[in-house]
């Protein structure tokens, strides 16, 4: 998997460390190194995902169906992606949606939250801190963890199944609502599994604490997040805060944040202020982690070292504390839901009159996703542009493997070998979502 | 025959009770223009009128899918797996599809018996309830739009409750315990207002005559044009087929599981409108085409079942209401008869 | 026939097979072979019977149920023969099975061929590719019982003629009868190497030693063959009212219940494994899309 | 029962999960699957990059799940590679089975134009392609449909593959299952445009279930018995426009080529 080469020979001898594919991340990745046994020149994460023209295709597309095709850019977060869409869709036609529908919303968010961080945690990352190439071979000899991480998996899924109608591609939602809403019954199942599930939500944070053996690759950044309505913490916000202390309008995301086509993969790459800069579970947690509330900001509090704003390993942390989080949260909404629940809810059907666009920005689970949808007065698509937690964190991601690898180079380690999965787990740490990255870009 | 009268408060007392019998159902409003056979959670949800529902009574006897056995393959064993013997009530069906089910027991029960559809058979209980036509309802010319057998009590509207007829011994045994307390004596006001109600009844159908020389007509008129214009509409979609309540075909497959050596062997609602319905090894087709599917079905639905000296079809009206391409049966087969006007 | 573990006394599970193992098997042509089976409860064993005609629902677990003709002789009790060609999902995990191996049964199903209106008659059998199949049982039989029958001609007709089911069996037959009263016709249609006979079985009825004023037909093979012999069959003055033939159609149950075997018009609505397979010359010519 | 020709049923099946160009999804269902320990134990997983870094590429496998549509000229390099080494190989998910979302028509844009919107020219190295499935390039010996796949049809394949066959095919649409489902018709009610009648079964009418209208994500009823036109004419009947009934189609099945014929048949030259 991974090899040294020779360089073709250039003025100075170069050589490389390639990591041809990236294990255990969702899509096709690669690393290139290229080195002169102590300086890094290049460092890239090649990225071989076919290109998916998403905002092309749906071009001209009624707004209805386009949000139906939008998800499709990512399986991992596509409920993040399906709600985003919606709402930058929505705000495009004029349409509010109704509180039910946005806590609705919000829980099918949270589900996805739940099995993505699960999937990545248990079955990604945690075979790197517990030496594993996977979980099947982790299963032997950890049994209760992966069970643990299994039965998070269920609910996020099954959150996202009773409210989505399924778990990767949920037609249910859609503008203006749902098809169909979950029966109170559901619900209610929903809520006392979530309350039994409170131990197998800090079984991740408990094993990443007791295994800590990450490399190391502090360095100060920018993180940026959204500023979460209502004064708590979750997902949804209109106001971007840059830990600089500068703070934007979700609707200025274009002009803050650039993104710009580069040479080696079909994912564009973003900077804020020509800077790179980290999004997702620490970003938030170093912007927002106060707060949190009840146990996770016990835990939080508790392994605050191990939540280290300089540190992209610290990545996974914040995902284990929002795993607790979140379970909490969800039992919360639907405690809130059922006391004024309106199961025969009509979904406002979209009525489109005139020409629009619209913006909507939310935390996906690795960080910040951005929708900007303009329709016309048809409803047909006239222009779309999404922005993507990897494409942003791109930069700053290869930033982190040059010093990672320039670290050990000058700790005289050169052998690929151990060079390569060490570099994957820094990679994996930041939970990138490649098919994301590469099927979105601009159109003018 | 017995007959007793019940009001309508009476009625939801009595569906109350039915709920300790067993499960119950009866028909719901499913949404603006459809009704199903629902489990009966709270009984001022029964649907006291209604068309037709969407799916027929038989899958209470003869469920979509079911698991016929259960298997080990180094045993090299079936395992059988019979229905439960927990009783299921149905309240709330008309005539015609009581007649359907009863052309299903002349396949699943009088020959051969198939023991899954017998056992849920005998732990049925069937409660009938009149109606009135709408412009797709042709049991009439079908002649079960009045049944006098296969239900264990019938339920006939009058302005102040419901006349019921007894049909069985299990019928007595469900009015006897509340005989004078639910159920009163029928009086000649109430015959007169049944009366009243069969002769509006009878008057609404829209389409009259004797349709008995049909299947003689079907066979005389094998190549009718019909066939050919109808079935360049038909979606091959098989809704004609899994709605109607006197449809019976299956398909049985094994479904191995993951450890390699158990399984199920499953059999669930077939349809001839499907291609694989007629298609044998080597990719030989019997019902090659569209329209040889489209015309089996109008062959066999019309075909006589002996046990009921009525055709299978029992004209409900499902097959054309449930038709998303809006084919009309009805229609179609008076066209190929030659029968005269009725129809709007 | 049928037995089942978990059932009471006197109820009966018409889809639970009983067990049979496989004995023997023989390959006859490329895709063709022939299957010696034996039912493992003697009980079963000793009282299961068939018509020639007949056919039973083999059952591999996991995989599903074929219906198979039994070819063999009625009266090899507690053994049956099925010549199994390797047409698809099942029949191709059949032709892996090896001797030992257990497969359920159930059956025999069909009405079979009316053996006894056949007493005191000359025998034509024709059959086309896998039509030998159902034909070597109504062959055996009359066999077994040949005071019963007179004269008995088959004609035994493939594509090619490698393809010629029991193509040795039937010669031997014919060396060992050496008398006149059994004729063996063997016809590849296909094949200019064949070494033998070529062209139809309508194209060697010269070779057919039967008096056809009182003679029974049975007909195994594709529906086109059947038209064309019945033709032939009543131009030579064959009696109608004793000509049979066999059809073939998807099946799951055999019992007149799955309604994958419906076949006729609204008058006549047929189920071809409980009302058939066989069917004689009237019903044929007047039921519309039988063949 | 044996499963691998010769070894006696005592050896696990090889198994290989690869993607092309997609979401993920599929291969994401795959690994999410209730069983997915069970399937672990049952078969040797030898390449299957989104869980195990001891996945090999290339490596010689039973089965090989293809994920994804083939998008690029190193998808298509990779796609010869996987044939080559395996034994089975399996088309998961509608972007591989039929081009998927990321398909469209050549014609409207093509797909130099496409390209060149989206990443301007020149700066990009790789060579991107127009989507297509993957069975244009290589033999298919299995298609499981759908975006993403059907856990229960995932799990049919990989037990009946155990037991040494495939599953019995589906060749009915959708709409089927919607009426056993005992769903009240969409397009009967309110006259949305419905997929359901062309699209293949196997779904048990999710969508519709949730009130939605099938958008065709299992791509159309296989041996040409879906019938395009007459849904078409439906439609037609039910007061659809041209325009809806080509966008409907086009999601799943922008490359089809008889839509547009066929439109042209059914609504004649008019949108
Ligand atoms: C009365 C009768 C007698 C038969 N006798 C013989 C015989 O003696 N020897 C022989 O080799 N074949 C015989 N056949 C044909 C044999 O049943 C088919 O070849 C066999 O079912 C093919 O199954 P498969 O799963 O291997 O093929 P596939 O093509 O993979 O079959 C797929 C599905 O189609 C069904 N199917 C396919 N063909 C038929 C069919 N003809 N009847 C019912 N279901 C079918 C199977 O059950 C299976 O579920 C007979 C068929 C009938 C109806
Ligand atoms: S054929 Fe149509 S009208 Fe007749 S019983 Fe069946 S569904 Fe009803
Ligand atoms: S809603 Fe769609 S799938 Fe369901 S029956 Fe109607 S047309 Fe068919
Ligand atoms: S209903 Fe249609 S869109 Fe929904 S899952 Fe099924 S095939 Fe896909």
């Amino acid at each position: 998997m991974s090899g040294t080469t020779k360089k073709k020979s250039t003025k100075k001898i170069s050589r490389q460390i390639s990591v041809d594919h990236i294990a255990r991340i969702e899509g096709k990745a690669g690393i290139e190194i290229r080195h002169d046994g102590k300086n890094v020149e290049v460092s890239q994460v090649k990225i071989f995902e076919g290109p998916r023209y998403f905002e092309a295709i749906t071009l001209g597309k009624s707004v209805e169906e386009a949000t139906a095709v939008f998800p499709r850019v990512c399986s991992f977060c596509a409920a993040a992606h399906k709600i985003t869409g919606i709402q930058a869709a929505e705000k495009a036609i004029g349409l509010h949606p109704t509180k039910q529908t946005i806590k609705l919303r919000e829980l099918l968010y949270i589900g996805d939250y739940i099995e993505s961080h699960a999937l990545h945690l248990f079955l990604l990352a945690l075979p790197d801190f517990l030496g594993y190439p996977d979980a099947f071979s982790m299963a032997k000899d950890y049994p209760e963890v992966l069970s643990a991480g299994l039965a998070l998996k269920d609910i996020g899924a099954d959150i996202q199944t009773i409210i989505g109608s399924r778990y990767i591609h949920q037609e249910n939602a859609m503008m203006g609502g749902f098809g169909k809403l979950p029966t109170k019954k559901n619900l209610e199942i929903l809520e006392t599994r979530l309350r039994g599930l409170r131990n197998e939500g800090e079984q991740a944070l408990e094993t990443l604490v007791g295994n800590r053996n990450w490399p190391e690759v502090d360095a100060k950044r920018l993180h940026l997040a959204i500023e979460p309505f209502d004064g708590t913490y979750t997902m949804m916000g209109d106001i971007v805060h840059v830990s600089d202390g500068t703070k934007f309008k979700v609707e200025a995301y274009k002009m803050r944040i650039c993104e710009s086509v580069v040479e080696h993969s079909f994912a564009k790459h973003g900077h804020y202020n020509e800077q790179p800069f980290m999004t997702g579970a620490l970003s938030r947690n170093v912007l927002f982690g106060d707060r949190l509330i009840e146990r996770a900001k016990e835990l939080a509090d508790m392994y605050v070292e191990y939540l280290d704003a300089s540190n992209p390993m610290s990545n996974n942390f914040a995902q284990a504390i929002e795993v607790v989080y979140y379970i909490q949260r969800a039992e919360n909404i639907i405690h809130n839901l059922l006391s004024s629940y309106k199961p025969n809810e009509k979904r406002i059907k979209p009525h489109i009159t005139k020409a629009g666009t619209g913006v909507s920005m939310t935390e996906a689970p690795r960080g910040m996703l951005a929708y900007t949808i303009s329709v016309d007065k048809n409803g047909k698509v006239k222009g779309a542009d999404i922005v993507t937690p990897t494409a942003m964190f791109l930069p700053i991601l290869e930033d982190d493997l040059k010093r990672m690898s320039e670290g050990l180079l000058q700790q005289g380690i050169k052998d690929a070998k151990i060079i390569g999965p060490k570099l994957e787990t820094v990679v994996r740490s930041y939970d990138p979502c490649v098919s994301c990255s590469v099927h979105v870009s601009e159109i003018k | 025959m017995r007959y007793v009268k019940i009001s309508k408060q009476n009625t939801y007392e009595f569906l109350e009770r039915l709920k300790k019998i067993g499960t119950l159902y009866a028909p719901h409003k499913i949404s603006e223009k459809f009704f199903d056979f629902c489990e009966v959670d709270d009984v001022k949800d029964v649907m006291f009128e209604y068309q037709r529902t969407i799916r027929p009574p038989r899958r209470f006897f003869y469920p979509e899918r079911e698991v016929l056995f259960t298997f080990d393959t180094r045993k090299v064993e079936l395992y059988e797996n019979l229905p439960s013997d927990k009783k299921q009530i149905l309240f709330g069906v008309h005539s015609c599809d009581i007649v359907a089910l009863r052309t299903m027991d002349s396949k699943f029960i009088d020959d051969q018996p198939d023991p899954y559809y017998k056992s849920r058979r005998e732990n049925g209980i069937v409660i009938g309830l009149s109606c009135l036509p709408d412009e797709y309802c042709f049991c009439n010319v079908r002649r079960v739009e009045f049944v006098d057998a296969g239900f264990d009590l019938f339920f006939h509207e009058l302005p102040d409750g419901f006349l019921v007829r007894v049909g069985t011994v299990v019928g007595h045994k469900l009015v006897d315990p509340y005989e004078g307390e639910l159920f009163e004596e029928v009086c000649p006001d109430d015959t007169e207002n049944m009366s009243k109600f069969e002769e509006k009844r009878t008057s609404m159908f829209t389409t009259q005559g004797n349709w008995d020389n049909l299947r003689y007509f079907m066979e005389l008129r094998l190549n009718h044009p019909m066939y050919i214009r109808e079935s360049e509409k038909c979606l091959g979609c098989g809704n004609c087929t899994l709605t109607c309540p006197s449809c019976k075909c299956y398909d049985v497959q094994d479904i191995p599981s993951i450890d390699g050596r158990t399984g199920e062997r499953i059999r669930f609602w077939d349809s001839c409108q499907f291609r694989s319905h007629g298609l044998v090894a080597g990719d030989h087709n019997f019902r090659e085409t569209k329209q040889d599917r489209f015309h089996n079905r109008y062959q066999c639905k019309n075909s006589y079942c002996s046990a009921t000296t009525t055709s299978f079809c029992v004209g409900c009206g499902r097959c054309t209401y449930f038709c998303p391409a809006d084919i009309q049966f009805k229609k179609n087969l008076m066209e190929i008869a030659g029968y005269k006007g009725g129809y709007s | 026939m049928s037995q089942s573990k978990t059932q009471d006394e006197g109820k009966e599970n018409i889809y639970d097979t009983a067990k049979c193992r496989l004995l023997r098997k023989y390959k006859l042509s490329e895709s063709d072979k022939l299957f010696l089976f034996r039912f493992e409860d003697p009980e079963i064993a000793t009282n299961w019977r068939f018509k020639p005609g007949q056919f039973v629902e083999v059952s591999l677990l996991g995989l599903g149920e074929v219906p198979i003709s039994i070819c063999s002789s009625a009266r090899r009790m507690g053994f049956f023969e099925l010549c199994i060609r390797n047409a698809g999902r099942v029949t191709s995990q059949i032709h892996k099975l090896q001797p030992g191996s257990l497969v359920g049964i159930r059956g025999p199903y069909g009405n079979g061929f009316p053996m006894e209106q056949f007493y005191n008659r000359d025998l034509l059998l024709v059959a086309a590719g896998l039509g030998m199949a159902p034909l070597r049982s109504v062959f055996l039989y009359a066999i077994d019982n040949r005071w019963l029958f007179g004269n008995i001609t088959i004609i035994n007709s493939a594509k090619f003629g490698n393809e010629l089911l029991f193509k040795r069996e039937l010669e031997a037959m014919k060396d060992i009868a050496t008398a006149e009263d059994i004729s063996i016709v063997q016809t590849a249609t296909r094949d200019p190497d064949f070494k033998g006979l070529h062209g139809r079985a309508t194209s060697h009825f010269e070779k057919v030693n039967v008096d056809p004023k009182n003679c029974a037909v049975a007909m195994c093979g594709p529906p086109a063959m059947y038209k064309g012999m019945f033709e032939e069959l009543i131009a030579r003055g064959y009696d109608p009212r004793y000509i049979f033939v066999t059809l073939e159609r998807r099946m799951k149950c055999g019992v007149g219940k799955c309604g994958h075997c419906n076949i006729g018009t609204a008058t006549s609505w047929k189920y071809a494994c409980k009302d058939g397979p066989v069917f004689d010359y009237y019903a044929i010519t007047s039921i519309p899309g039988l063949i | 029962m044996a499963i691998i020709d010769g070894c006696d049923g005592e050896c696990q099946p090889r198994v290989g999960v690869y993607a092309l160009t997609s979401c993920y999804g599929c291969q994401l269902k795959l690994a999410t699957v209730q069983k997915i320990m069970e399937i672990a134990n049952a078969v040797s997983f030898e390449s299957f990059y989104m869980l195990s870094s001891a996945s090999k590429h290339p490596a010689d496998v039973d089965v090989a799940f293809v994920e994804g549509s083939v998008s690029t000229e190193k998808d298509l390099e990779e796609l010869y590679e996987i044939r080559k080494h395996s034994r089975i190989l399996v088309a998961l998910g509608a972007c591989s089975v039929n081009g998927g979302v990321q398909s469209w028509a050549e014609g409207e844009m093509t797909h130099e134009e496409l390209h060149a919107k989206v990443y301007g020219t020149g700066k990009i190295g790789m060579k991107g392609l127009q989507a297509t499935p993957i069975s244009k390039h290589v033999e298919v010996d299995y298609y499981l449909p759908g975006c993403p796949p059907e856990e229960d049809e995932i799990m049919y394949f990989i037990s009946a593959f155990l037991f040494g066959t495939f599953p019995e095919p589906k060749d009915y649409p959708v709409c089927s299952e919607c009426r056993l489902a005992g769903n009240p018709c969409i397009l009967i009610e309110r006259g949305e445009p419905c997929l359901g009648p062309v699209t293949t079964a196997g779904c048990k009418a999710r969508c519709i279930t949730f009130n939605v209208p099938c958008i065709g994500c299992r791509g159309p009823v296989p041996h040409d018995t879906a019938w395009f036109d007459s849904l078409a004419m439906t439609f037609k009947n039910k007061g659809i426009s041209k325009d809806q009934v080509r966008e409907r189609f086009r999601i799943f099945g922008a490359h089809n080529p008889n839509l547009e014929p066929m439109l042209k048949k059914i609504y004649g030259g008019t949108d």
